[in-house]
């Protein structure tokens, strides 16, 4: 069984370990000790913080391996993007161009330098090491932020928005940034992305980025080609958030073009699909109309204050005013038979 | 001999014929005679003053009056874009700097603007092929600059001359590839053709507005911003010469430069000398001289030797005649040729 | 009772008469015989023709009494808002203005010509005699449109958009025509809207309007004051269409400063919310659960071949596969008892 | 006697005296000793030619001989803008027209531009108001275009000139309060000093960048835009007097104009002579001469009378020493005020 809880400050020294294989501009995410202690002591004060208004809070959640207790997998979530700054992004204006005189119809996208995010909260560190056989287990780790921030709607805006890294070939370079950013920063992707640690909220982009929008069809082949596309460690990313809710097309990263998937609360399956339900205990509850083979996976999340979630297969719970589940995932979730918990079918 | 002179009715079927001449690329010059006789009919409102200002079109053409033939045609439009928009490219400069980072990069932009509108253009100029000898090409050109001198009050302070683009050996033009296309998708001669019969509505509707960064188009199109058509850069050098400059306005689709001037410091203006006409010989050291008499309404030009930079005009009776001149009428008097030394 | 229904050739003399007392640059509707002849022929062929993309069809309803045959509303939608040009509003634009150096943080307002709304479906021409009375037969004429979209789904966009008009004063003047459009145009709003007959999608709209986004500071105060307010007469309709799930705020008119609703259609009521029913004869099935007390009322509409839509009180038909309605309404309806309808309640 | 000369290591002191007095507007002199000196050190390197052309900052002194105070203080920039973008409004012309409704509309716009990115810069002009008399003011400007007549190879081709605004009487200006304060949300004075002290990032992240139609601006914010603060026209008029021009560049805060020229076009340059330093009195039909020596790294200069359009500059003893020249030296001379008719 694996769980997904808040970091704690013990797990600096197997984050370090584990984000060794993670790479770099694709994940966003620190290798240094050093920096990955600071985000752990931010994520731990984030969590104990009293919150208003959302801000610069960033909460870090790990996969632990509740066996043996190894931390597989991270995830984040910033409370609000621009709490730092302006999160700047291009957006994927569609202008129509009509021509009565001359019987011309056709639509010329532009990519336009805009903040409209920056108020949002921000989904980002998605990173687990055996992504192509723990599917469930990703699906866990990627919705478990956002049912935080179901328990706790107050440290969140009302719109989510995850980047996902776009295209880059095995030399690390980025056909987009070549064809734009490159011009203004006059250097290497990579060292961009060093330069900046990621970061998409700094002065230096309103002081570099073009502030005029850039017509795609000026933009060179191989730059058109990689807009919107994801980088293919994003692909399980991408899979598991347009299932959640979430839409692309509307935004792309300004660095690398890759797509930035956004949507309202309302329209994520997290928010309009998880339900209270009260503790039961599985062993007393028989299985209910046809067995195992009626059973669907389950999210379960246990509560704000002491947060753990974790999924399983149980019976449907949806005419149920409560969810049976077996010891061990009570033992995971902290939770007692009476207890509240959500749970939104994965 | 050959005289230039304000055009008159008489020259509309010899104008057309010539029309016929000019080929594709001057679009100001098309055999379409309800297009150039109404040309004609403003440019003889125009020398006798009975329109504004503004709507005057000054032309001229030589003539061979050997044989009555027209040698060439040249013209001076009072104000352009007052009726249908005038649009340019103007390349501007952005920079973007990031002392953080010590980055500080300076990138050329293009501007779609109407800025030129109501400037005074030179243009329309065309000489037949055989008369292509000698000064007349300087000369023609040139004659403009005079009766600029001449008519000072007529014109606003600046005047522009568009100049053909560069284009690649296979005509096409790198410039128009590289930016227009993607949005008129037609091709150039297409989009040329549609400008020439004034429909300009669509440059209004597809041209992209927002400014745009030079960098983002492709290299050949970039290196040709500003840059004439091979066959126009004598032309080029003939108006640098007198006083205009490119000043960073294209033509937007060819990327031909626009060159400009301010009328008080066209060297016409500045070293043009207002001289009394006498019969006689030229004597002592000379230079090939513009001549013309200072009518409004009969303005008539001859090339011919004068001294002492060109205070001294002496003129023979046949150039008095050409001029439609008496000995004792003012004429002015301009040095074809840019002096080394410049007083 | 009333019914919504196609406009027919014969209602022209009707029309010219309910129309007379509608408000110009307010109502966008034809006033004079010929106009509205002109608009009730192309309703006609719109809704004959054999639609495979959404074009230039326009098709006008207008709410009868049954009993008198008087004409007493009108209500419009057009299949795609640009299909002949390019329909322009003005988005309004977030920019976020931070700047660390000086520790400021604020947004600024801009407005931008933008084309977005061109392939979404328009709703217009909402004018309804006694407005202040026939609420519920006002929101049946102002729903029966949506219904015959969600019958005839590929006659129309996926997106809808309602422009309202905007505050005026006694005059017919427009502070914010004043303040932007006088500027370009030269002219008195009203003689702005005459001229180009209320249209958006008019290639002098791009001739003269500022191409460049309008910076919302810089408009004088009482042009801000009226952005995106709507016009008295359209409070009704305001009201209606935001219960319908239409959302303000993100586009206005380029005219007259007034608010653009705007929706996906899977937001929109009555797509989300329409059943289809078999209708049942209301005589013989006896009022279930608690009598008149718990009736809701409904809005019905029968097919796309031969629309007409009711509204009127029924039970609860949630959990039924038919609707019961007396014989009046399946009279208007054009429906007899087992054949499909669908319903949504108001 | 008055002499202007190059600013040597020497002036600092004074100079910092001298900048306490100029007061606020003037941003590029400022009491601030590190500031200053490290200028006068950059001027001194300048003139030394030990930096690059690009980075030289050409100071002059006027100084009393009598008593050994500076009287005044002036500069060339090599170069604006390389270091730190230098920001402008330019004013563009759009036209916005349909034929279907007749309506032809003409528009002026803003564009924020780095244009002037590279311009050579006339600035830091001050003249102590005890010597406000007398030709001084005049000459203390023109001053700069005599040196740049001799020593034309070290400038780009044009030049520029910032001017102070409009300001109403009580001190604001109507540009600003109708435009920036919208953005910047702080007084004028505020932000003026700030970009006093360099930090300009706030303006790229502050200021609107799209264009702007003036017509949305309030009527009295568009009637400063181009004009100068009542104090400053006659320093307008010098200028313009000597070839430069307001082209539609102004400042991005108060909206003063840039006073733009071609080094090529000046007056001093077309107009100032090479001569022979001779010793005498000046004789026959003189007019007041700024005379220069033509050493770089000794510039200095002296106002006297001269003959003959500055050819013939008799000088006196005291002069040749203010000069450091020797009879039979080299020097230029411009005549002080612009004569009427220019050749």
């Amino acid at each position: 069984m694996y769980v997904v809880r808040p970091v704690e400050p013990a797990d600096v020294g197997a984050l370090e370990t584990l984000l060794a294989a993670s790479t770099p501009g694709v994940h966003t995410l620190p290798r240094t000790r050093e920096k990955i202690a600071a985000f752990v002591e931010r994520s731990v004060a984030s969590f104990a913080a009293h919150v208003d208004i959302p801000s610069e809070e960033s909460y870090l959640f790990v996969l632990e391996d509740v066996d043996s207790r190894e931390l597989v997998g991270t995830a984040a979530i910033h409370a609000s993007a621009g709490s730092n700054g302006t999160y700047f992004a291009f957006r994927n204006d569609v202008i129509q161009q009509v021509s009565r005189d001359l019987n011309i119809s056709h639509s010329v996208h532009a990519l336009t330098l805009c903040s409209e995010l920056t108020a949002y909260s921000q989904l980002s560190g998605f990173y687990i090491r055996d992504r192509d056989t723990a599917r469930r287990e990703a699906a866990l780790l990627s919705r478990a932020r956002l049912l935080y921030a179901v328990l706790a709607p107050h440290r969140f805006g009302d719109r989510f928005f995850v980047p996902l890294a776009g295209v880059t070939d095995e030399g690390g370079q980025s056909p987009f940034w070549d064809a734009l950013g490159r011009k203004f920063f006059k250097m290497d992707f990579l060292d961009a992305e060093r330069t900046i640690g990621g970061a998409r909220n700094r002065t230096l982009i309103v002081e570099l980025m073009p502030h005029y929008p850039v017509y795609v069809p000026l933009l060179p082949g191989p730059a058109q080609a990689v807009m919107g596309q994801i980088h293919p460690s994003g692909e399980l990313a991408f899979d598991l958030l347009t299932e959640e809710g979430f839409e692309a097309d509307e935004y792309i990263d300004i660095f690398d073009g890759g797509p930035i998937l956004q949507a309202h609360k309302h329209a994520l399956r997290s928010f309009s699909g998880s339900m209270v339900k009260k503790v039961a205990n599985a062993e007393l509850q028989p299985p209910t109309r046809g067995g195992k083979a009626a059973m669907v996976n389950y999210a379960v999340a246990s509560s704000e204050r002491k947060f753990r979630a974790i999924v399983l297969p149980c019976d449907p719970a949806e005419s149920s005013e409560s969810i049976c589940l077996p010891p061990a995932a009570r033992d995971a979730l902290g939770a007692a038979t009476g207890d509240s918990v959500i749970c939104v079918r994965i | 001999m050959l005289v230039i002179r304000a055009i008159t009715l008489n020259d509309i079927d010899p104008l057309i014929e010539m029309a016929r001449q000019v080929g594709s690329g001057m679009t100001t010059l098309k055999p379409d005679r309800a297009m150039l006789g109404e040309r004609v009919e403003t440019a003889v409102a125009s020398f006798a003053q009975t329109i504004p200002p503004e709507e005057r079109d000054y032309m001229f053409v030589m003539e061979d009056t050997s044989n009555g033939r027209l040698a060439g045609v040249c013209a001076i439009k009072a104000a352009v874009g007052l009726t249908e928009p005038f649009y340019n490219y103007r390349i501007g400069t952005l920079v973007h700097s990031s002392r953080e980072l010590g980055v500080f990069t300076r990138m050329d932009t293009l501007y779609l603007s109407n800025d030129l509108t109501g400037s005074t253009e030179l243009c329309s100029l065309f000489l037949m092929p055989e008369y292509r000898t000698g000064y007349n090409g300087k000369w023609l050109s040139k004659s403009r600059f005079l009766f600029m001198a001449q008519f000072q009050h007529l014109f606003t302070e600046k005047i522009i001359a568009e100049m053909r683009g560069y284009q690649a050996e296979d005509g096409t033009s790198p410039f128009y590839e590289g930016l227009g296309r993607h949005f008129f998708k037609m091709d150039f001669n297409h989009v040329d053709g549609l400008t020439a019969l004034g429909k300009k509505s669509f440059i209004a509707e597809l041209m992209p507005r927002q400014p745009l960064y030079v960098a983002y188009l492709p290299e050949d199109a970039q290196a040709v911003i500003g840059q004439v058509h091979r066959s126009t850069l004598p032309a080029r050098k003939l108006l640098e010469q007198e006083g205009m400059h490119y000043e960073g306005y294209v033509d937007i689709f060819d990327a031909g430069p626009v060159l400009q001037g301010r009328v008080a410091e066209l060297r016409a203006v500045r070293d043009s000398v207002l001289a009394t006409a006498e019969e006689g010989q030229p004597e002592g050291e000379c230079e090939v001289t513009l001549v013309s008499n200072t009518k409004l309404d009969d303005f008539r030009m001859v090339l011919t030797q004068a001294c002492d930079g060109g205070r001294k005009v002496a003129l023979s009776v046949r150039e008095l005649q050409l001029l439609h001149c008496q000995p004792g009428d003012p004429i002015r008097s301009l040095a074809l040729n840019v002096r080394k030394n410049n007083g």
